[in-house]
Parts: C-alpha cells; structure tokens; sequence
C-alpha cells in the first residue's frame, strides 16, 4: 500500500490477517472520563458491588458522557489518577478521579435490546447517550444530553473512518463475520440522526467485499485512492465529501462534519440491538515485537494486561498507543485502556552502535530515496524500529517534506519561519491545513521535528486555538473548553 | 587629556567611518588597489577633514541653522579643490591614478557627517581631535585594505615586489570583486576583536 | 527680515573668501600644471621616438629635435636628423579597448610601414591583464615590426614574421583592440592626411 | 569494534575535562559519529522514522560523480586524485577551524563540495591554487552564511568562480590534451602540459565544432571531472532515480539549452553553437546534474524548480554566445542561486497568497 509514493506498507512481512481475541483481566481501573467531556464524580463507593454495565459515574447538565462499569465485581476503592490529552498525548497537570474494581470472573450478560426500526430518533440517541458511546468524534456525538457542544441538528455528514494507511495498524473490524453487525450499525446512525448524510469510507482493497453496503440511500460507501489519502478524517473530509472551509481551521463538528472510528457502528450494533453498553474497547496490537492481533479487553484493563505476552517485552521496544508516524509513546505499562484507543504499535529500540552504518547497502533499509540497495530487492524484509536513524542536522532544503505532504504546504518553510518567529510569514503558509500525519517528520534526512512544529504552528493560529481540545480543571474537575473567539493576532488590542 | 585621547581612537577604532559606519565606501572600493592610492587618499581626506572642521568649529556657532549645509559644502569644496590643484601639480601621476575619486571628496558622507554631528557644535580643538581620530580611521582602513589588496593582487608593496618574481597575482583582488571581498573580511576581524554591542 | 539678509550676507562672504582662495591658488598653480601636462605628451613623444633624454635636458630635446604640426585636426611629430633629413613620424592612435578608450603613441619610420616605437598614453583595461599593455616587454616588440600589409597581434608561440608580435596571454580582446586601433589609425594618417604627396613637403627640412 | 567506539568515547571524554583539548571534543565527537552511527530513537512522533540521512544523503553524490573520478584520472593521471586530496585537507581544516571558533557541529555538506571543487578545475590546475580556492569557496561560500544550509551560493562555485577571476591565465587558457589508449592515465602522474583549447573555446575563437563522440567519450580537453558526458550522464541518472535530486532542475536546465540553443542557432548563426554540441562540451552536463541541483542554493518548491532550470539554460546559452567567456555554466548556476529564494517566495506568493501584516 503506497501512501505519497511511500511504501510504508513494506515494513509489514507477515501477512496474516490480525486475530480477534478477548482479554478478561481481575480488575479494571475505570477512569471517569474518557473522551470528550468533562470529568465526573463516582456515584459509587468502595465495597459497592457493580454490574457490568451499570453507570457508574453520569452528570447531564455539564457536557460529558456516562461512564460504566466494565466488568462485574466490587469496587475495590476510587483513586486520583494523572490525566493525559487523549490527541496530544500531552500530559495535563490536571488528575481525575477513577473507579478500581476486582471482577467477578463472571460472563457479562446483555440487558437486553431494543427494535431499532421503532424506536424514535431521539430515543436511539438516548441509547447512544445511555451506552456511552457519546464521547466519540473528536468533540462527542451530539445529542439533546448535553454530550457535545453542538445539537444533533448541526450534523450534516457523519464519517465513519475506516481507512487504514499506517503500518501495523489493522481494521478494528471483520468485515466478513462481522459485516450484518456493522451494517445494522450504520443503519442505527443513520435513522438516529435523521437529518445526516452517512459516509462511509474505506480503503480500495477492503471495499470489494462491501458492496451491498450500498443498498441504502442514507449511507453512501466511498473508497479512499490508497496513493492520495491519510486516513486523516480532516483530510477525508476535504478530499472525499468535499467539505469546503476546513483549510481555515477549526473542529469538524463546526464545518457540520462528525468524524466517527470504525469500530462506532458496531458499538452501536451492541448497544443498541443487544443492549450492552460500550464496556469493552477494541484496539489493534501490531509492530515488529507483537503478535498481529485484535484485541477486545474491558475498559479500565491496564494496558500490561491488554496486550499481555508482549508487556514483558516492553524494555526492548518502544510502545506507541496509536500507529507509528502518528501515536504517542506509552511508558506506563499500568494506565488503562480508555475509549479512545485504537491501536498499539510495539517498535523495536534502533540498535546501540553501527560501524559505518551511512556505507552499508542497506538491504533490510526501507526508504523514501533509492539510496538504499533495499530499492533493488523488493521481496526483502524490511527492518522497522523507533530509531532517528541519524543525527538532527540544518535544513537542506532538499525538499521531501513538501512533496510527501498530502496537503500542500511546505513544512520546512513553517519550520524555519516559525524557529525564527516570522509570525506574519507562518501565518502566510497556512499550517492549519495540516492533519498531522506525521509523514513530513518520516522522511526528513536532517531529522528536523516538523510535524510538531508545524503543530506547535498551527495552534498559535488565529481561531485555531480550539483545534485540539482544551480542558481547563474546575471544581467539577476536566471540563473541555471550547474557545469562540480568534485568540491570535486579530484580535489584539493596542 | 584621556577625553582628547577617547575623542581619537573613537575615530580611528571603534567608530571606525569604513569599519563600523560604512562611510566612504565608494572611494574605499575604488582606489585601494595600490597602498600608493591609499595613502594619498588618506593624506586628502586627512587635510581636507581637519582643515574643514577646524573652520566649522569656528564659524559653527555664527552661521545659521538654514544654510549651514551650503556653507560647509562651500567650506569643504574649497579645501578639497585646494587638494585637487595641489596633486595635480605636484603629483602629477597620483593625480591620474585617483581621477576623479579626489573630486568625490566634496560628497563623502564622513566629512559632512563629522561637521554636522560634531565640529558645528565642539570647540575647535575637540573638532580638531575628532577630525584627526576619523580622518586616520579612514586612512588606517584603507591601507588596510590596499595592503592586503596590492600584497594579493600585485604582488608588490609601495610598488616594491615583495612575493618573489614567481608570484601569480591574484586579479580578483585589484577588481571590485576583491574590494567587496577584503572589506567584507576586514570588517568582520574588526566586528570580532570589538563586538558590536546589540542594542 | 534681518535674518534673511544675515544669512546672505554669511553666503555670500564664505563663497568670497572661498572663491578668492581658489582663484589665487589656481592663478599660482596654472603654470605649474599646464607644463605637467606638456611634458607628459613630450615624454611619450620622445619615448616612442627612441630619443634618449634626460629630466632635465626633456624640454630642449624636444625643442631642438621634434617639430609639431597640426594637419588636418591631428597633431603630428616629425623628428628630423642632423643633415635636415626627416628620421620620423609620430602620432596618436586611438581606439576602444576591452574595458575603456585607450590612446597611445606610435612612432614610424618615414616611410609609414615600419615601426619606431609604442607608448601607451591612457587605457582602462583590467590590471593584471590588459593593463599589461603599459608593460615594456609588450611594448618592445613592436620595435622594427611593419605595418603593412596590417599589424598582427597573435598568441605566443606562433610563427615568426615581420608583422607579428604576441599578445598578452588572457588578454585576448585588449590585444585585439590593440590591433585594430594602431592598424585603422595608421591607415587612416597614411591615406588620408600623410599622403606620399604631403609627405614629400616634409622630408627635407 | 566496539572497542573502538568506546576508545573514541573515552577520548572524547578525556578531551573534554582537558583545558586546552577541550576546543577539539567537537571534532572527535563528530569523527565518532561518523564511525559509528549510534542509534536514538526518536522521541515524539512519528516514532517511525525513514533511513535517509544527510550523512547518507551527502554520500550519494559522492558516489554519483565516482565515475567522473576515474575517469579524470584515466584522462589527466593520479594528479587528479591528488588535486582532490588537497581539496579535501585544504577545505577541511578551513571547515572545522570555522566549527570550532564557532562551537558548531560538523556537518556532512563538505564531503560533496570537496570533491565536486575540484573536479570543476582545469587538469593542470598549480595545487596551491586547488587549496586557495576551496578554502575560499568554504568560507566566502558557505562559513559567511552560517555554515551548512544556509548558504546562498554554491560554496563549490564559489571557489571556481573566485579562481576563475583572479587566475584568468591559470583557469582558461592552460588547457591539456586527454590521454587515451589503453591504461593512459592510469600509469603516469600527471600529463605534459601542452596548452591547447577547450571545444568551446575553439568555437568561441574560430567557430569550429568539435566531433560529438569526442565529446561524448569525453577525449577532449576540459575541466577534470567535466569532460566524459557518458559518465556523468551516468552518474545524473543514478541521483535522480535515487531522488537524491529533482529531476526537474536537470531536465529543465537541458532542456532549455536545448530549446533556445536552436533558437539561436538560426538568429544568431556565428554566437550561438548547434544544441547537440552545448549540451555535450564543457560543464553544462556536470553543471546541471550535480551543481544546478544543490538542494540547499536551488529553489525547493516543484514549480520554483522549473523556473531555475529554464533561466539557467537561457543565462548559459547566452554567456556562451555573447561574452567574453566561452563556458558560461558557472556564471548562471550562481547567478540563478541568487534567484533561488525569489522564486521560492513567487511560487508561494502563487499558492498562498502575499504575506499579511496586520501591524506594520
């Protein structure tokens, strides 16, 4: 699979398809926030005993989603734990407070479900709510409980991101055992949200066996051109729906666009039509060091536990919570699992000491130049590990970042203007089309930090403040701020 | 005494008119091709500098403010004509080698810059120092600069040779290129040994 | 009002004072400067002539040896022998070069064809290179050369002839210049104003 | 090995504690580096990072004009390879004094300026003159900017240019004859100087034409590395398809020789040479494939690059045709380097619109 001419892809040798297994771990750790929203208080005390499934933790009148409980069993006690922006990676200073309980080993049990094809829209977004699946997207799934900043009227296009582009990341999904699952699903969203145009879009390779998706005319299914897209849902947005004004910033759910994961419909499958709520995450385990699998763990299992055999591992490699070009280094093995994962890549450390290494032919080497023998022999394995590769060196100017960049800018431009606080010229170049991708920062031979410059640019944008969500701690705890107004240079005062 | 002695090397050093103002640059890419040239040029702007400011510091306060301009114009142009006549009577070949560079004295920024800055408004023997600190300044850059470039480009000092019969001149250095070259070198030694302070 | 006229009034004795300052030093120095020139002229006259002098002994020589004619707006020096023979002919040549005008002096036999001597009285050209011109080795070549059919200027090493002499090497459009202003100069004096008929006037004195 | 490593380690270590050694850390740092890579690994993301480095990058080009090397040697003897040592101890103590006053990095640039330096010289060049002019073209080339990455010109022509101006006897007209036949240069040092002309100076001076396998075998006289066009054709393909460079400057800058060349030849038949024999004589090959194409003084954007290699091919054609030079490649490449920024800013200007300042 070629993304900008990169054979990113060559990095994965094995070609099995990923298993789907389950993990059921002896206690889970609940943090009382996971998405978008503001964190809440627990309604349960220690030595209560809980029911998979129960809410444990629910405000309606500040913007947040029900928190459950993920297995059954007793609460074991409620600790302050730290908090990390869960698209930055960034750690916040701010800690929230999460429920620790000790399962019971027993089997969950559905509550239940619903005729899906009776229910009134809003009564499936009450599902949604209730399931809590609402602090999905980047900014939550709108619905009349406060879930989201917007109303479920201002949704115009849901999609559902099911392109796949970073090496060692697979599909959440079965798209054959599991394909009527996740039809019903789409269905779901699209009867809930009767006003929205359903998106689905997946990669060319998987879409062959998905045509009777298309039956419906509320769900349109598209294909991404694996050379021409990032399986950025801002960039799927601009290229495949056409959304225009998304190059001057902003969330999506502004432009009228909720960007949903691929594993949404069938969450909303489960909660919906078998009654159990999102209690269980799935998230991929790829990488050199790890197994090729789907793993279905309870929220709150501590990530040692979630990817369990390769835990021990970790002091070797590098684990990544998210894919290689875009995810964020995990140190500790002990945080749990959150709604939001996606995917766990492990990485190799690079090796200590290479004689000469910049003479070798380079035959396990994948790169974006040809100056590697690797370019000659195509069959060979290609090494992928979380090393520079090389020393941090000035700008050449040689211009790869530009030419991989999926969304035409010039990060080497943004890069220099930006070390030199050229405020008026970075603003010229336009850093909030970037969908950090990270393929600038891959290819760059002087191994110059540009996709977080670039990053670090675009937030000082004017209006592009609330690109990535702010939280702001209060008495009620994490609250995601939402900043309106321009805060860069337009609207200072002399 | 010290005060008569920052006055000068002020001039000649860290308020260098080449160096640091980045006065006269006209002549000083021009003739310093030969140290011959730069010293007379020196010698020139020397005389024609003290003698003006002299001149201005007496007069400064009586003439007024409106045609000050014209009046040191006249002041300099007659010294600098005075000059003129003088090489060409005298020193018939120098005269030749600088051409029209002595004429171009009348419009060198250092000396109407020290007489409005400074003579019109010192005594007579502060203007004389600054005047003699400046006008050596000048001097010392550009035989600076003409060593290094009749050295490189000739092969000779004063006309002497000096590099041995074997030596390839190195044209650059007699052209303008070379003028730009050395001056841009020279001023960075001279910005090295006494760094300019950021303001 | 009364500002105004002190303002003139200070112009006005600056300029004066100024003016009568140049004016006497220039009215000093005239003489001076007038006989600098003339004997610049004089010197490369007899330089190329071959005639030896001294500093001191320049302007008689010049007196007792050349005669100055101006023929047709060109000025032109006969050099006549003891027995009242002419011996010379000298005149400016001029030309464009690589870089600027240069002029300079030739010296003929009186037959027009053969070369005396060459002095360079002005040029532009690049120093090092061109200007390599005013050098005496360059210069000495063209003593005895002809001029007829035409003077060749061509790189060291070429065969030998009576025409030839070798040019500066880099400098191939100044020695080209060169060529050209001494051969158009040359035969501009011989065909148009030395004619063989002019000419006969002026061979014996 | 990697006992080598750590001796090289502990003498940097050693060094730095010592009070006068401590100067020179940075240069047995930077030898180690160079030794032995020492993996990091990359500490925010992506945490996937491609092989390429400068290191390698610079290194590419080197091995592009390898065979241009030898064959410079076939052609001139083992003075080439001498001239190119010289190259590399003249500009490289200019390189790290400068690295050192500055307590900077080396960095891995000068490899390439190094050995394409003198490869751009006349055969006969006097080694004193190889020495003055990289170290020239290090400092006034490169050093005065702010070292690598930040000069404007190409520090390897600005050492030509600067010979070419101040030893206009020594840089144009001592011009030797190719040996061929068998190992010809091979077995000998150096190659009996006899002044002859280079296929554009012949035609500059009389207008004849050299045959065009001569030139495209490179047995005629020329620069060292300049002469065989097969070779350093040869060389241009292995970096472009390498993407080391954009094919868009050497295509561009050909093609526009090519282009107004043949414009020329019929408005100016006497100046402007036939388009077969510019591309194949004198530098404009090894000028377009390893000089035109420096990332760091040509342009960076696509269509920016497409403009440098146009003009370049204009500026050439003409230098060739109308002045007083006959090879006029290195007089347009650093000409052009000059543009290089202005073409960058027109074609952002173009895509993004002027600069706003909202507070001037």
């Amino acid at each position: 699979m070629k993304t900008f001419g990169l054979d990113l892809q060559k990095y994965e040798t094995e070609k099995e398809p990923a298993r789907l297994i389950s993990r059921n771990p002896s206690d889970v750790i609940i943090p009382l926030k996971g998405g978008f929203g503001s964190a809440l208080s627990p309604a349960v005390e220690v030595g209560d005993e809980v029911e998979a499934g129960e809410i444990i933790a629910r405000n309606d009148n500040s913007i947040s989603t029900p928190i459950h409980a993920s297995v059954s069993g007793e609460v074991k006690g409620i600790e302050e734990m730290d908090y990390f922006h869960e698209e930055t990676g960034e750690e916040l200073e701010a800690s929230v407070r999460a429920v620790r309980i000790s399962s019971r080993q027993e089997k969950d049990t559905g509550g239940g479900g619903v005729e899906w094809k009776k229910e009134k829209p809003k009564n499936l977004r009450e599902l949604l709510y209730l399931g809590g699946l609402t602090s999905f997207g980047q900014t939550g799934i709108p619905t009349e409980f406060n879930s989201s900043f917007s109303g479920p009227d201002d949704v115009e296009d849901i999609l559902v991101n099911g392109v796949v582009t970073e090496p060692f990341v697979h599909h959440l999904i079965d798209y054959e055992s599991e394909l009527s699952s996740f039809k019903t699903g789409l269905q779901i969203l699209a009867r809930a949200f009767s006003n929205s145009q359903i998106h689905f879009i997946l990669d060319e390779e998987t879409l062959d066996d998905l045509v009777d998706l298309t039956s419906s005319q509320r769900i349109k299914v598209h294909s991404a051109p694996n050379e021409a897209q990032m399986s950025r849902s801002k960039l799927l947005a601009r290229e495949v729906l056409g959304v225009d004004g998304l190059d001057e910033g902003g969330y999506l759910l502004e432009h009228g666009v909720l960007a949903l994961s691929e594993v949404v419909p069938l969450m909303t499958y489960r909660t919906v039509v078998e009654g159990v709520p999102f209690i269980r995450n799935r998230f991929s385990l790829g990488g050199p060091l790890a197994e090729n699998l789907i793993i279905e763990a309870p929220i709150g299992t501590t990530l040692g536990q979630g990817i369990s055999s390769s835990a021990e591992e970790s002091d070797r490699g590098v684990t990544i919570a998210g894919g290689p070009l875009t995810g964020q280094k995990m140190e500790d093995m002990k945080r749990p699992i959150g709604k939001e994962l996606r995917a766990i890549t492990q990485l190799e450390k690079p090796e200590e000491s290479e004689f000469l290494s910049w003479l070798q032919t380079g035959l396990t080497k994948n790169s974006y130049t040809n100056a590697f023998f690797s370019a000659l022999v195509p069959g060979k394995e290609k090494k992928a590990d979380a090393g520079l590769h090389g020393e941090k060196r000035p700008c050449v100017y040689c211009g790869y970042c530009s030419d991989v960049c999926p969304v035409d800018i010039l990060p080497y431009q943004i890069y220099q203007t930006h070390s030199h606080e050229m405020v008026d010229e970075v603003n010229r170049l336009q850093p909030q089309r970037c969908v950090d991708c990270g393929l600038c920062s891959y290819v760059c031979p002087s191994k110059l930090p540009l996709s977080s410059t670039v990053r670090e640019a675009k937030q000082e944008q004017p209006g592009e403040a609330n690109n990535y969500v702010e939280y702001e701690e209060t008495e009620e705890g994490l609250v995601p701020v939402v900043i309106e107004s321009d805060q860069g240079r337009g609207e200072e005062v002399e | 005494m010290n005060k008569t002695k920052d006055l000068f090397m002020a001039g000649l050093w860290e308020d260098n008119p080449v160096f640091r103002q980045m006065l006269g640059l006209c002549i000083t890419l021009a003739i310093t091709n030969k140290v011959a040239n730069g010293v007379t040029m020196g010698v020139a702007v020397f005389f024609v500098l003290t003698a003006s400011s002299f001149v201005v510091s007496l007069i400064g306060d009586t003439v007024p403010r409106r045609v000050r301009i014209p009046v040191f114009m006249l002041v300099i142009a007659t010294f600098v004509t005075l000059v003129y006549i003088f090489l060409q009577a005298f020193f018939m070949p120098l005269s030749q080698a600088l051409g029209a560079y002595v004429g171009l004295i009348i419009t060198n920024c250092i000396i109407l810059g020290r007489l409005e800055s400074f003579s019109s408004e010192n005594s007579p023997w502060d203007s004389l120092v600054d005047a003699a600190g400046v006008a050596t300044g000048f001097a010392f850059a550009l035989i600076a600069m003409s060593v290094v470039r009749e050295l490189l480009g000739f092969g000779t000092l004063f006309g002497i040779q000096v590099m041995g019969p074997s030596w390839t001149p190195w044209v650059s250095m007699i052209l303008a290129p070379g003028g730009f070259l050395v001056l841009g070198l020279l001023i960075w030694v001279q910005r090295a040994i006494s760094p300019v302070e950021e303001e | 009002m009364k500002e105004e006229i002190w303002m003139v009034a200070i112009l006005v004795l600056v300029a004066t004072i100024s003016a009568g300052l140049l004016g006497f030093v220039n009215v000093t120095t005239r003489p001076i400067i007038k006989k600098n020139e003339v004997r610049k002229l004089r010197e490369s006259v007899l330089e190329s002539l071959k005639v030896d002098y001294t500093a001191d002994n320049l302007e008689d020589k010049f007196e007792s040896e050349i005669k100055t004619k101006k023929l047709d707006g060109k000025e032109i020096f006969f050099r006549y022998n003891d027995s009242g023979e002419l011996s010379a002919v000298a005149f400016k040549v001029t030309g464009s070069g690589f870089q600027g005008p240069i002029s300079g002096l030739i010296s003929l036999k009186p037959d027009l064809k053969k070369i005396i001597g060459l002095e360079m009285l002005s040029q532009q050209e690049t120093p090092g290179l061109g200007a390599r011109i005013t050098e005496e080795w360059f210069l000495n070549q063209f003593k005895g050369k002809e001029v007829e059919p035409r003077l060749l200027i061509v790189k060291s090493g070429a065969e030998e002839a009576n025409n030839k002499v070798d040019a500066i090497t880099g400098a191939t459009r100044t020695s080209k210049a060169i060529q050209g202003l001494i051969n158009d100069d040359v035969k501009h004096v011989r065909n148009d104003i030395l004619t063989d008929k002019v000419m006969e006037g002026y061979l014996n004195e | 090995m990697n006992k080598l490593d750590e001796l090289m380690s502990d003498v940097a270590d050693y060094t730095k504690g010592h009070p006068y050694l401590q100067h020179i850390t940075e240069v047995v740092e930077t030898v180690r580096a160079i030794v032995f890579h020492h993996g990091e690994a990359a500490s925010e993301s992506p945490f996937l990072r491609d092989y390429i480095e400068i290191k390698r990058y610079m290194f590419a080009v080197v091995l592009a004009v390898l065979p241009a090397t030898f064959a410079a040697i076939y052609f001139y003897g083992w003075r080439a390879l001498a001239m190119i040592a010289i190259s590399y101890v003249a500009g490289g103590i200019a390189e790290v004094t400068f690295t050192l006053v500055r307590k900077e990095e080396i960095t891995e640039g000068f490899l390439v300026t190094g050995i394409l330096f003198p490869l751009i010289l006349p055969p006969s060049t006097p080694y004193w003159m190889v020495a003055v002019g990289i170290i020239v073209g290090v400092i006034l080339g490169k050093e005065v900017f702010g070292g690598t990455g930040y000069n404007i010109f190409n520090p390897a022509l600005v050492g030509r240019v600067f010979l070419t101006i101040s030893f206009p006897v020594a840089m144009s007209s001592r011009w030797v004859p190719p040996l061929t036949g068998g190992w010809a240069g091979f077995t000998q040092y150096s190659v009996d100087t006899i002044t002859t002309a280079t296929p554009l100076g012949v035609f500059a001076n009389s207008g004849t034409l050299a045959p065009l396998r001569e030139l495209f075998l490179g047995t005629i006289p020329g620069c060292l590395g300049e002469s065989s066009a097969l070779l350093v054709i040869a060389g241009g393909i292995f970096l472009m398809l390498a993407k080391i460079v954009d094919w868009r400057i050497p295509v561009a800058y050909l093609g526009s020789v090519f282009l107004f060349s043949t414009l020329g030849m019929f408005l100016w038949p006497n100046q402007v040479a036939p388009p077969l024999f510019q591309l194949l004589a004198g530098g404009l090959l090894f000028g377009a494939m390893f000089m035109a194409t420096d990332p760091v003084s040509s342009p960076t954007t696509k269509e920016g690059r497409w403009v440098y290699g146009v003009f370049l091919g204009v500026m050439t054609v003409s230098i060739r045709a109308f002045s007083g030079y006959p090879e006029g490649v290195q007089f347009s490449i650093l000409l052009m380097n000059m543009f290089a920024p202005l073409m960058d800013e027109m074609v952002m200007t173009f895509r993004y619109g002027p600069v706003q300042k909202p507070y001037k």
